[in-house]
C-alpha cells in the first residue's frame, strides 16, 4: 500500500475562489492510501515544493497528489521537487482543478465535487504507480532548419555561430525566401537587399552551414536529439561545381514564356534561370516542364554555350539522408489566393494589383526597373487607391479570421515611397482600423498622412469596376464624414492576407508537430514557449508560426536558435519512461503489436520462460525503450493484455474510470 | 423585458445575425446602391439593434430604401449580414398586424418609372406576407 | 434509488484526451474561461489510441452516462497514426454498442486540436445536452443478468 | 472416411508424422470428439462424418509444439482458422501435415432434435460417403427421414465455400452448402428499434453461465491467457457476478477476436445454452466490409488485418449516428 500525500494549490484566488480547497484537502484523507493532506497558496513556490518535501520526509510518502493547474504546466516542477526529496519523480501524480474545474465552473459546490472527483482520480492512479527510470539517448550535433528566407537563414547562422553544424533546406533555387522580393523595409526605409544580401552570402560562406537549395524534406523519422530525414535534392540539370554563373545560359535560352514566380508573374522568365540577381547559390537551374530540350529533345542551346559545360540533362534527383538532433521550421508564407474576392476585380484588370506586386513594380530590379506604372498599359498612375484588410479578419470562409500584422505597416510605406518619388500622384487609403504597434510604427504612420499627405479614409471598399477608359471605379465609403465615395483610380492596390505555406501541412506531418487550422504551427505554449513545438526536438522560426514583421521574424529566429542550442548542447537526453512493456507470461507473439507501432521499436525473440514452474521457448515482444515514444497503439491491439504502457497502465487507467464513475 | 429588447431580439432571431461580430469595417456601406437615400446608413444597421433602438429603425426611411439587393450580405467580411438585419426589421413592422405602414394606393405615388415592374411585384409580394 | 428519483439528474461523463491536441484544447479551454459543465470528468491518455474499449465498456459499467473520446485531428497525431487505429476501433465499438441497443449519442468521437479551445468547450456542452435528453444510462449495466 | 484411415496409418507408419489429430467417436452415435491417434490400433474409434464439427485447428497450437509432425484434418471452412494462426505464429507450419477432408456440411443435433426427433438410436446418411441428401434416423419411435440441409449447423447454410486454403493434401470430395445470406439475421437484428435490440441481446445473453466453452473452442480466443483471467485488468474475479467481466465478456470477447475471427461459428456450435454469439462476431465482419472493404480473416496471409491497418479517409465513428 503507497503512502500518499495529497497537497491542494489555491493558485493565489485562481483555484480557491472557486474551489473549497480546505475541503478538498480534508475529503482526501477519506481516500485509500492517503496518509497526509494539506492545501497552501501556491504549491508551485519555492515554499510550496518545500512543504512537499518535508512531508515526503516526515510522513515517508511513497507517492505525491498535487491539486493544481495543468500538469502540462508543473508537473515536471513537481517531479523535481519529490526528486530532490529521494522520491521517484514517477510517483507524482497532477489533479487539473484549475484549467479543468475551478477556471471553468462558478458554482463553488459543484467545482468542489468536481476538485475532489479528479483528486480521488489522481489518488487511484498514484496508489498503483511504480517507479519508472528514464533511458538515455543521444543527441546529434546538427541541425536542421527547413526553409531559407531571413527566418531561417538568422537561425542557421545563430546555431552555426555557436560551433553546431546546420543545414538549410529550401524549396526553391535560392535562398532568400519572401525578404528578398521585398524593396524597401519599414520603419527604416533601407533597401530590403541591402540588408539581407549580406546575410546570404555570411550563411553560403559560413563552414558550419551547408545549404541545399531546390530541396525538400521528404521524410522524417526518429524523435529529439536523433531525427533521421531524408532531402530529396531536385535535379538541377545544372553541375553546381562546374558553373560559374555568368548568365550566359539564360541570355540564349529561346523558351522566355515562363511567368517569374520572383516577380510574381508580372514578367517572364526563361526555362533555364536563377530567380534573382543575387541568388545563392548563383548557380540556375532547368524547369523542366518549360524547357524545350526536356520537352521536344531538340534545342540543347544552354549546353552549347556553357563554356564550363556544367549544364547536365541526365542529372537525377539525390535523396540525402542526414542524422539531426533538432530541427527548426522557417516555411514562411505566401500571400492568399483572391479568386474569391471579385468584387476586387483582381482577375479582371491587370492594375488591382496586390501589395507584394506593387513590391516588384517599386523595384529596381523588378519587372518596371523601378518605374511605378500601371501593367495594362504602362502609364504612370495619377490616382492610387490602398485597400486594406483584404481576406484579413473575415470570418467567412473567403479569407482569414486572423489580422495578418503587416499589412498597416507595409501599405503605409507604401503611400509614403509613392508620395516621396511621386508627388503628384494622389494616394488614398482605405482603411478599418490602422494597427502600429511597434517601436517607431505609429511615428512612421503619422509622417505617411502629416508629412507626405496619404489620405487616409476610415472606412471599407465595397466594389472595383474597370471601367472602358481603362480606369478603375472604386466605390467605398467614408465612416467619419457619412458618405459614399465614388473614386476614379488609375491603380488599386490589395493588402491581401497572408498565409503559412501550404506545404507547412506535409512537414507538420511529417515532424508529427501540432498545427491550428490556420495552418500555422502551434507553440508549446503560447506565452511561455513561443518558440518551440509541442514536439521534442522541433523549433519555430518566423511567419510558419504566426505572422510577424521582419524585425519580429529576427528575433524569433534567435530565440529559435537558443533553443536549439541548448537541445544541441546537451551530451544525452533523459528518454520517457513512460514506454510499453511486455508481459512474457501473457505475450502471444502474435505480432498484432508490431503491426501498429509507427516507431518500429517491437521485435520479436524466441525466448525461453518459466511459466509457473513450465519451462518452454516461445516467441515473446521485446520493445526497444530507446525507440518507444510511448503512444499506447500496442496495447490496445494486444488481446491478451500483454502489452501495458508504463505510466498509463490498464490498471491506472481503469482506477481512474472507476473512481471517476464511483 | 422592455419591447424594445424584445423587438431587438426579436430581429436577431429571425435574421440569424450577431451584431457583436461586426467590426465596423463599413464595407456594407461601401456597396450599398440606396446609401445616399437612407438616413440610417447599413453599417449603422448593426449599432441600431446592438443598442435596442429599433423605435428609430422601423420609423427609418432605410427600411424602405434598402433594394434587398443584398450586395451588403455577400461581401460582409463578419458574418453580420446587415441585409439581413434591415429585413428582420422590415419583419417586425409587417407582423404588427393592423398597422397599414404602406397603402397598396399609396404606391403608384411613390413610383420611380425606372424601376422594373418585376422587382416592384416581388418586393410587394414579399413585403406583403 | 426512489429517493433520488425527484432529484435533478447530474450525468456521469467521462472524457478520454490525448496529452497532444485535446488534453491542451481542454487546457485551453479552462485558461480562455470558456465554460461547460461539470459533469465532465477529463482522463489523460498520451493519445487516441491508448484508450481500450475495455475502458469505455467498463466507464459504462461502472455508471457512466456517456464516454467521449478525443484526439488529434487525423493527420495531425503526435505519434503520426494512433488516431488513425483509434478511429477504426471506436467505430466498430460504437456500431457494436448500437447494434445492442444502447443509444448511440451516448459514445462520441471528436478530433480537437490545442488551438481549439472553443471547440473542446462547445463539444463538451453538446455532448451534456445530448446525454441529459437520452436520460440515465440504464442499458450498459449487466446485460446478463437483467430482466 | 477408409481411404483417410489408411493414409494416416500410412503416414504414421512411414514416420512422415509421429500422430494424427481427428475425431474418434463418442458415447453417442452424434458427438464424436477431437482426439489424438498414435497408434495402429487407436484408429479402431476413429470416425469422421456429418457430426465432426469441431475446428481442429487451435489443437494445432498445442500440437505443433510436440516433437515430430502432427497430421491434422481440416475443413474448408478449418483452414482459414489455420491460416489466421499461421499468420500470428501460434502455429508451425513446418510441423503440421494437413489433410483437407472433404465436407458436405456439419450437422446440428440441436437443431434435429427440435425436430420433433427424440430416443435416437443411430442415424444413417451422416457418412456424407453419398451426396448428403438425406438423413434416416432410428429412433426408439421408428424412423424418421428428413433433408440433410434441414439438419445443418446454422454456419453450413452460409459456407464459405469448398475450398481448402491451406493443405498438403486433399481426401474426399467437398460441396458448397450455402443457401442463404450470412448478414441477413445480422440486418434483421440493425433494422429493430433500440428498444427491441436490447430486448433480444439481454434475453439472449442472461442464458450464459460463463462456462467459457465459446472462448475455449474460438481459435482466434487462443491467448495463453484470457485478459478476464489476468489481475493486468483488474478482472480476475470469475465468481463474482457483479464483476466487469460478467456484463461485458461477450462484447470484449467479440472486440478481441474482431478482424481476426473467420467466422467458423464453433462459439454458437459449442454453446451449451444456445447463445447465437456468432452474431456478435458477424456484427463486427459486416461492419468491416462495409466500412473498410470486403475482408475475409485467413484468406490471404499477406494482408494485415482492418484493425491493424488504416487509410487517410476511414469514416468517422459519427458514422454510426449518422446511418441512424
Amino acid at each position: 500500500m503507497q503512502r500518499i500525500g495529497v497537497f491542494v494549490c489555491h493558485c493565489g484566488s485562481n483555484i480557491a475562489a472557486t474551489v473549497d480547497v480546505k475541503k478538498v484537502a480534508e475529503m482526501a484523507l477519506m481516500e485509500p492510501g492517503v496518509v497526509h493532506a494539506e492545501d497552501y497558496q501556491y504549491m508551485c513556490s519555492e515554499a510550496g515544493q518545500a512543504r512537499i518535501q518535508e512531508a515526503i520526509k516526515e510522513k515517508n510518502l511513497t507517492g505525491i497528489v498535487v491539486c493544481s493547474c495543468s500538469p502540462r504546466m508543473h508537473e515536471n516542477t513537481f517531479r523535481k521537487a519529490v526528486e530532490r526529496a529521494g522520491l521517484n519523480p514517477y510517483m507524482v501524480e497532477v489533479a487539473n482543478i484549475r484549467e479543468h474545474c475551478s477556471w471553468i465552473h462558478k458554482d463553488i459546490e459543484e467545482a468542489t465535487k468536481k476538485a475532489v472527483i479528479l483528486m480521488r482520480a489522481a489518488v487511484a492512479k498514484v496508489n498503483l504507480n511504480t517507479p519508472l527510470k528514464p533511458g538515455e539517448s543521444r543527441v546529434t550535433k546538427r541541425a536542421l532548419v527547413i526553409g531559407g528566407g531571413i527566418a531561417g537563414i538568422q537561425t542557421a547562422l545563430d546555431i552555426a555561430d555557436a560551433g553546431y553544424k546546420v543545414d538549410i533546406v529550401e524549396k526553391t533555387p535560392s535562398i532568400g525566401g519572401r525578404m528578398s522580393q521585398v524593396d524597401k523595409t519599414f520603419p527604416t526605409l533601407d533597401c530590403s537587399a541591402c540588408i539581407l544580401t549580406p546575410k546570404m552570402v555570411e550563411a553560403n560562406a559560413h563552414e558550419n552551414i551547408t545549404i541545399y537549395t531546390y530541396s525538400e524534406v521528404e521524410n522524417v523519422s526518429g524523435f529529439v536529439g536523433d531525427f533521421t530525414v531524408d532531402i530529396r535534392k531536385k535535379a538541377r540539370s545544372v553541375d553546381m561545381t562546374k558553373c560559374t554563373g555568368c548568365g550566359v545560359c539564360q541570355e540564349k535560352c529561346p523558351s522566355k514564356k515562363t511567368p517569374s514566380e520572383f516577380n510574381r508573374g508580372l514578367n517572364n522568365r526563361s526555362a533555364i534561370y536563377t530567380p534573382f540577381a543575387q541568388a545563392i547559390p548563383n548557380v540556375p537551374v532547368i524547369d523542366r516542364e518549360a524547357c524545350i530540350k526536356f520537352k521536344t529533345g531538340k534545342c540543347g542551346l544552354c549546353s552549347k554555350v556553357c563554356q564550363a559545360g556544367a549544364i547536365d540533362y541526365d542529372q537525377k534527383d539525390e535523396i540525402i539522408t542526414e542524422k539531426y538532433g533538432a530541427i527548426v521550421v522557417a516555411t514562411g508564407f505566401d500571400m492568399i489566393k483572391l479568386d474569391k474576392y471579385d468584387e476586387y476585380a483582381y482577375s479582371q484588370s491587370k492594375d488591382v494589383i496586390t501589395s507584394l506586386e506593387l513590391e516588384r513594380i517599386m523595384n529596381a530590379a523588378g519587372p518596371t526597373k523601378g518605374h511605378l506604372e500601371r501593367m495594362s498599359d504602362g502609364k504612370p498612375p495619377k490616382e492610387m487607391v490602398f485597400i486594406q484588410c483584404v481576406g484579413s479578419r473575415c470570418s467567412d470562409d473567403r479569407g482569414k479570421s486572423y489580422c495578418s500584422k503587416i499589412c498597416c505597416m507595409y501599405t503605409a510605406k507604401h503611400a509614403m515611397l509613392i508620395r516621396d518619388k511621386y508627388p503628384d500622384v494622389n494616394v488614398t487609403v482605405f482603411y478599418i482600423d490602422v494597427r502600429t504597434p511597434g517601436k517607431n510604427f505609429d511615428e512612421f504612420y503619422r509622417r505617411a498622412v502629416e508629412d507626405y499627405g496619404v489620405n487616409y479614409i476610415k472606412g471599407q471598399v465595397g466594389k472595383v469596376i474597370p471601367q472602358s477608359n481603362g480606369k478603375l471605379l472604386v466605390r467605398g465609403v467614408d465612416l467619419i464624414d457619412q458618405k459614399q465615395i465614388v473614386k476614379e483610380a488609375d491603380m488599386v492596390v490589395l493588402a491581401a492576407a497572408i498565409e503559412p505555406n501550404p506545404d507547412v501541412r506535409k512537414i507538420a506531418t511529417m515532424l508529427t508537430a501540432s498545427i491550428d487550422t490556420n495552418n500555422f504551427l502551434t507553440e508549446a505554449h503560447a506565452k511561455l514557449r513561443p518558440v518551440e513545438s509541442p514536439t521534442a526536438g522541433i523549433f519555430l522560426s518566423g511567419v510558419c508560426q504566426g505572422p510577424k514583421d521582419i524585425p519580429e521574424t529576427v528575433s524569433q529566429a534567435g530565440a529559435a536558435a537558443v533553443k536549439a542550442i541548448g537541445l544541441l548542447a546537451k551530451d544525452k537526453l533523459m528518454t520517457n519512461p513512460c514506454t510499453a512493456h511486455s508481459d512474457e507470461l501473457l505475450c502471444n507473439g502474435c505480432s498484432n503489436c508490431a503491426n501498429v507501432c509507427p516507431y518500429g521499436a517491437i521485435s520479436y525473440e524466441d525466448k525461453e520462460v518459466n511459466d509457473h514452474g513450465k519451462r518452454e521457448v516461445r516467441r515473446i515482444a521485446q520493445v526497444n525503450s530507446a525507440l518507444c515514444q510511448g503512444c499506447g497503439a500496442c496495447t490496445v491491439t494486444c488481446p491478451s493484455g500483454a502489452m501495458d504502457l508504463q505510466g498509463f497502465s490498464n490498471r491506472q487507467i481503469l482506477a481512474e474510470v472507476d473512481a471517476i464513475c464511483r | 423585458m422592455s419591447t424594445e429588447k424584445k423587438q431587438a431580439e426579436q430581429i436577431k432571431e429571425i435574421s440569424g445575425v450577431n451584431p457583436l461580430k461586426c467590426m465596423k469595417c463599413g464595407k456594407c456601406s461601401a456597396s450599398c446602391p440606396s446609401y445616399n437615400e437612407m438616413d440610417i446608413k447599413p453599417h449603422q444597421f448593426v449599432s441600431y439593434v446592438q443598442n435596442e433602438d429599433i423605435e428609430s429603425l422601423v420609423n427609418s426611411k432605410s427600411l424602405w430604401k434598402c433594394l434587398s439587393c443584398f450586395a451588403c450580405v455577400e461581401r460582409c467580411p463578419r458574418d453580420v449580414k446587415p441585409g439581413k438585419l434591415i429585413d428582420a426589421a422590415r419583419q417586425i413592422v409587417v407582423r404588427q398586424k393592423g398597422q397599414d405602414y404602406l397603402l397598396a394606393d399609396e404606391i403608384p405615388e411613390l413610383l420611380d418609372p425606372d424601376v422594373p415592374q418585376q422587382l416592384l411585384v416581388s418586393a410587394f409580394r414579399r413585403y406583403r406576407r | 434509488m426512489s429517493i433520488e428519483a425527484n432529484e435533478e439528474f447530474r450525468p456521469k461523463i467521462v472524457a478520454f484526451c490525448c496529452n497532444w491536441c485535446s488534453y491542451a484544447g481542454a487546457d485551453l479551454a479552462g485558461s480562455s474561461r470558456l465554460a461547460y459543465p461539470a459533469d465532465v470528468k477529463i482522463i489523460r491518455v498520451p493519445c487516441s489510441c491508448r484508450v481500450n474499449p475495455m475502458f469505455i465498456l467498463r466507464a459504462f459499467e461502472k455508471g457512466a452516462d456517456g464516454v467521449i473520446m478525443c484526439g488529434c485531428h487525423p493527420g495531425d497525431c503526435h505519434y503520426s497514426t494512433g488516431n488513425y487505429y483509434a478511429r477504426r476501433r471506436m467505430t466498430l465499438l460504437f456500431s457494436m454498442l448500437d447494434y445492442i441497443g444502447v443509444e448511440n449519442g451516448r459514445t462520441r468521437v471528436e478530433w480537437v486540436s490545442a488551438a481549439e479551445g472553443v471547440k473542446f468547450s462547445t463539444t463538451m456542452n453538446e455532448f451534456v445536452e445530448k446525454i441529459h435528453s437520452l436520460g440515465k444510462n440504464v442499458r450498459l449495466g449487466d446485460l446478463r443478468c437483467r430482466n | 472416411m477408409q481411404e483417410l484411415i489408411a493414409r494416416a496409418k500410412e503416414l504414421l507408419a512411414n514416420g512422415t508424422v509421429a500422430r494424427v489429430l481427428g475425431w474418434k467417436a463418442g458415447d453417442l452415435p452424434y458427438n464424436p470428439e477431437p482426439a489424438y491417434f498414435e497408434k495402429e490400433e487407436d484408429f479402431k474409434d476413429f470416425v469422421y462424418n456429418g457430426f465432426c464439427g469441431a475446428n481442429l485447428s487451435k489443437y494445432m497450437i498445442e500440437a505443433t509444439k510436440l516433437e515430430g509432425k502432427t497430421l491434422v484434418c481440416l475443413k474448408p471452412c478449418d483452414t482459414y482458422s489455420f491460416n489466421q494462426l499461421i499468420m500470428e505464429h501460434r502455429v508451425d507450419r513446418e510441423k503440421a501435415y494437413i489433410i483437407g477432408v472433404g465436407c458436405k456440411g456439419k450437422l446440428d443435433i440441436e437443431k434435429i432434435k427440435k425436430q420433433g426427433i427424440k430416443g435416437i438410436q443411430s442415424i444413417s446418411g451422416a457418412e456424407i460417403t453419398d451426396d448428403a441428401e438425406t438423413l434416416t434416423i432410428n429412433t426408439l419411435y421408428g424412423d424418421k427421414t428428413i433433408p440433410y440441409a434441414d439438419g445443418m449447423l446454422e454456419r453450413c447454410h452460409v459456407c464459405k465455400g469448398k475450398e481448402h486454403k491451406i493443405y498438403d493434401e486433399i481426401i474426399g470430395e467437398s460441396k458448397d452448402t450455402k443457401d442463404a445470406d450470412r448478414f441477413d439475421e445480422v440486418s434483421r437484428i440493425e433494422s429493430m428499434k433500440p428498444e427491441e435490440k436490447f430486448a433480444f441481446f439481454q434475453k439472449e445473453l442472461s442464458k450464459c453461465i460463463r462456462c467459457n466453452a465459446c472462448r475455449n473452442a474460438c481459435p482466434a480466443c487462443s491467448c495463453r491467457k484470457c485478459v478476464f483471467d489476468s489481475n493486468k485488468f483488474d478482472s480476475s474475479q470469475k465468481a463474482n457476478v457483479d464483476s466487469f467481466e460478467e456484463k461485458m465478456f461477450h462484447i470484449i470477447r467479440a472486440f478481441h477476436v474482431a478482424g481476426r475471427c473467420t467466422d467458423c461459428g464453433e462459439c454458437s456450435r459449442v454453446c451449451p445454452q444456445g447463445i447465437p454469439l456468432h452474431l456478435f462476431n458477424r456484427k463486427f465482419i459486416k461492419d468491416i466490409d462495409e466500412f473498410y472493404g470486403e475482408f475475409q480473416a485467413g484468406e490471404d496471409i499477406t494482408v494485415k488485418g482492418p484493425l491493424t491497418s488504416f487509410t487517410f479517409e476511414d469514416v468517422e465513428p459519427s458514422v454510426v449516428a449518422e446511418r441512424g
